[in-house]
């Protein structure tokens, strides 16, 4: 095992990773910029070292500055959390060639499922459905309606050199197709200067399903079930739940084997999320994300795991500690991402923390790296804090997360904690029953309500 | 009224005005005051609140990790060197750009860049600072006379630790 | 105007800028005045506003779990008096021994033991606090006047709430 | 469900009540002594009753205050939380009288297990393994040997009318047994006028182990696996475990089952723990106690069930949430109790906390009622938090709570946290090799070495 790791990151996941390694014996050095000396993530691990001034391409993008930051200190290996260089093929290159473990997959996988298009072929290759389609440009309005009924309407038709919404037009059965054929090739032609089209199968109000998993690098690989991420501003993911309330034991079973069956065959090593679009039973393969997510919590809470433990045994050489028949979901577990933000626009709160009290008692877990008297950088990503808590059911861990929020003081900066408390009381939310464009549009709807 | 009455008077109203703002958890009070054209006042009392800023960096989770670390590990001597060195504030200071190791000469037997007391010229190199293979020649940022330097060969570096100081 | 009462005076006003501070949760205050041309005052004072010791007690936990209570049960009228009233303070305050239920007569009906005005004798019954079915009689613990009567017929009572001030 | 419950204590297992009663949707009543106006539980609650000055016998354990509370604010039941009235089974016959719930067992299974005797009595008839011994008074030496015998050495011979150690020898085997029963019987005549003896089995080293209970009060029980809460200073209990390192599965079934057969046959209603000491793979029946303990949370842990919220349920008429064969343990829990003492002599430290900052990440849980600010009165017991760890395994777990250990800062007071690091880091700790004398020792040898 390591004698001594470094944390190529900051804040909350920086501190993650502090606590693992703590428990496993192992000493860690923390890397920081000038603007985080007084950074939790530095006070916590045994060792730091300032690798640059405040923005992240001259610190915690450095690859110079990390890699000499684990020479000097003699670190022999990287966790890089999430985010920054967690999924740099190069840096990892730079890190196998230089003798220095990455805790996490090999740079050729990053590479693999870095590139969209790559990633998608490789997957349906490995049995991992994908969004059907027409598999390149579409000749003629016949092969349209072929590929249409094959695929199911609705389908999009789109230009092949599109994109921003140009040429995109949606057949919502049969007799649509002629004209939106027709209007997207002309409207390609007349914005790309290139009419051809291809087609795929459009989903209307999907549900964002990521299933985390979990490979040895040696042909061996486990799933542990999925999450549902949802509710999502911009993008950004907001609330977190495993296990995913929408998808059944069996849904669970199948996507969940796919998924360790192609991780099997990739090789893959360490921790990863395939991400999917759901929609009436079906997964749509989206991405994979070669690193621990923001939400790896929820997953330990309904698995009994430490994730990060087992990046760093598996980065060690060491066997899974695991198998997929120990791994039953037990309860069901959600997770909050609490951001220095003042609602109702979200605008960034960077500041001096005047009281910070977490909320305590069964089923509740905070990894944040605040504390009474910090001041959160205006430099960086605006997480503060998650919250996430452990119910016996999604009711008791919607009732646990109302009831702890309550007890969560945060002063000095303006936070996303309303934003929870309101959507704790929406009858949606509560029954489960929301997908990808949910919260955009019941965010409109406050908005213009107010 | 005597000198002295007025010197009491004074004091008095002084210590007045630093209760006042001990109880009233102030931190600064600045007074002038003028009575006639025989006695002027100017008084500025300052105080720092006895709490979070002076208390919590020095008490807080820094302090219990590092005694509890299960696996102790106290900081190599190249690894944390201590914050905020006096030198760093040295307007001549020259502080290293990266992180690295330091070599004060351009290879192994070679005479040093330079030596305490030297006279160096702007762009000159002053020492090597060694990242990923890559020696990075540090320059004086002007020209003056070497008064210290602040660090040993093959010494580690964090970015910003003061090198050199030049005047 | 004398130089002393000029102190004092001075004194009083700077303390009663400090209190406004304190009080608004100002950060910073500056007045300059004169008067006549004998006598002119510049002060400013500063203070930092989120003082640990100022601050936490009153907005500590009770704020955040309470306005996010899942079944959010405003305290019953009978239930939560305001904390340090006034009353309480006063030297004649008879206070609750016991948390009841006030009756002000004998029985329903009857005529109230006491009313405001009325002189009672120590040991004269003022009122009566019914707990777990037991009448506990309240005796006036000294002879005096009835100033107020802090409590109306049924209301439920604390131990230490004020019933009622006998001067 | 009730609407309304007044919590009788104060301190974590006050906070403890309201937050599962919140997580239900029940409101919630504290009441306070005068020393305890600012206390967490008062803040906390959705409302807060003044009974009395700061003396427990004028305040916490004055039943017309309590009773006159719950009257007042209309609150249906009352949760005793532990120590001050939750064992009194005059306050559960007034609550009783009074249409008052109270949520615990009965009056008559608390008078039955408060008495040691009629507990023995009873749990032996119920078929619950006590002290073998001999029923009485042993007139002679021959029946002090065939007792000898059948209990097997090593064993005691007690004086009847006996006390305070005299009147008290051990016989380790059959050749002693002539000595300590002559001896025995002389010391009994000239201490207490009466040379009657009684025979027990006599344990040197044993552990407290202490089975979970839980039951309906309609005839169904199950039981909650066992904790080990040997590690005890002055019969304190200092640091708990489940499942307990010394017991194995198969003894875990068997006791577990003895004692929920007990409980159902005796119709017992809500929780309650029946304790042990345990030697050479034998149970040795000593008390029931007939509430929710201190150390209720590791076997919450272990568990993924909320104790509180189920003896809310249970005493507002549902039916038990859980079966016998929902509960299975999952991995391995501890608990340190961090009383505001100082070391070494363990002197009380009560003043007000300046700096207060909690451990988080995976697998931490605190219960503490402290917050930034707040004067722990001089007036009440010393626990001021309770710091839970859960882990896949001991080690796991051990390894948490060091690290927690090390995040947790209570300043402004004395705690006995210092304890626990020196504890975490000896042998026989680690290897959970311990028994009721161990801590003792240990403290004594402890304060030679300095």
């Amino acid at each position: 095992m390591f004698k001594k790791i470094l944390i190529a990151n900051r804040g909350e996941i920086a501190l993650r990773v502090v606590r693992a390694a703590r428990e496993m014996g192992i000493a860690t050095v923390a890397v920081h910029s000038t603007a985080d000396s007084d950074a939790m993530h530095v006070r916590m691990a045994d060792e730091s070292i300032c690798i640059g001034p405040p923005p992240s391409p001259k610190s915690y993008l450095s690859i110079p500055a990390i890699v000499s930051a684990c020479e000097i200190t003699g670190a022999e290996a990287i966790h890089p959390g999430y985010g920054f260089l967690s999924e740099n093929a190069r840096f990892v290159e730079i890190l196998e060639e230089m003798n220095i473990a990455f805790i996490g997959p090999s740079s050729e996988h990053i590479r693999l499922m870095g590139d969209k298009i790559t990633a998608k072929d490789t997957m349906k290759m490995l049995g991992v459905p994908c969004v059907p389609g027409s598999e390149g440009g579409v000749p003629d309005l016949d092969t349209a309606r072929e590929l249409g009924e094959q695929i199911g309407y609705p389908v999009i038709v789109k230009a092949t050199a599109g994109g921003g919404g140009r040429g995109m037009k949606v057949a919502h059965d049969a007799l649509e197709m002629e004209s939106a054929f027709r209007t997207a090739r002309a409207e390609a032609k007349a914005a790309f200067g290139n009419d051809e089209v291809y087609i795929e199968k459009y989903l209307t109000t999907p549900r964002h399903i990521e299933v985390q998993v979990f490979g040895d690098g040696r042909g061996t690989a486990v799933h542990l079930a999925e999450r549902d991420c949802s509710l999502q501003r911009r993008h950004q993911k907001v609330l977190e739940e495993a296990p995913g309330p929408s998808i059944t034991p069996a849904e669970r079973a199948r996507i969940g084997k796919i998924c360790s069956d192609a991780m099997a065959k990739l090789g893959y090593s360490g921790a990863g999320t395939v991400e999917f679009l759901y929609e009436n039973g079906q997964f749509y393969f989206i991405e994979m994300n070669t690193r621990l997510q923001v939400e790896h919590p929820v997953t330990e809470a309904i698995m009994g795991v430490d994730l990060v433990r087992e990046q760093i045994r598996i980065a060690a050489g060491l066997k899974m500690s695991f198998k997929q028949e120990d791994l039953v979901p037990r309860g069901h577990a959600i997770e909050v991402r609490i951001n220095a933000e003042r609602l109702p626009d979200f605008a960034p709160s960077p500041g001096k923390i005047t009281h910070f009290h977490t909320p305590g008692g069964l089923g509740v877990r905070m990894d944040s790296a605040l504390y009474d008297g910090y001041s959160i950088p205006p430099n960086y990503d605006s997480l503060i804090a998650k919250l996430i808590v452990h119910g016996r059911d999604r009711p008791e861990a919607l009732a646990r997360l109302d009831r702890a929020l309550g007890e969560l003081i945060v002063d000095g900066v303006h936070t996303t904690v309303p934003l929870f408390d309101a959507l704790l009381r929406d009858p949606d939310i509560q029954a489960g029953n929301y997908n990808i464009h949910w919260l955009e549009q019941w965010l409109a709807d406050h908005a213009k309500a107010e | 009224m005597t000198e002295s009455n007025t010197h009491d008077a004074d004091v008095a109203f002084i210590e007045a005005l630093a209760r006042l703002l001990r109880e009233n958890d102030l931190t600064e009070l600045h007074v002038e005051r003028e009575d006639g054209s025989h006695h002027s006042l100017n008084v500025r009392v300052t105080r720092t609140p006895p709490q979070v800023v002076a208390h919590v960096p020095a008490a807080a989770p820094v302090a219990a990790p590092a005694a509890a670390a299960p696996a102790a590990a106290p900081a190599a001597a190249t690894a944390a060197p201590a914050a905020a060195e006096d030198p760093a504030d040295h307007p001549g200071a020259v502080t290293s750009p990266m992180v690295g190791t330091v070599y004060m000469q351009a290879e192994p037997g070679a005479d040093p860049f330079v030596s305490v007391g030297a006279t160096v010229t702007e762009g000159q190199t002053l020492l090597i600072v060694e990242a990923m293979k890559t020696m990075n020649h540090i320059p004086a940022p002007r020209a003056g006379t070497v008064r210290r330097i602040l660090v040993e060969d093959q010494a580690a570096v964090e970015y910003g630790t003061p090198l050199v100081i030049i005047e």
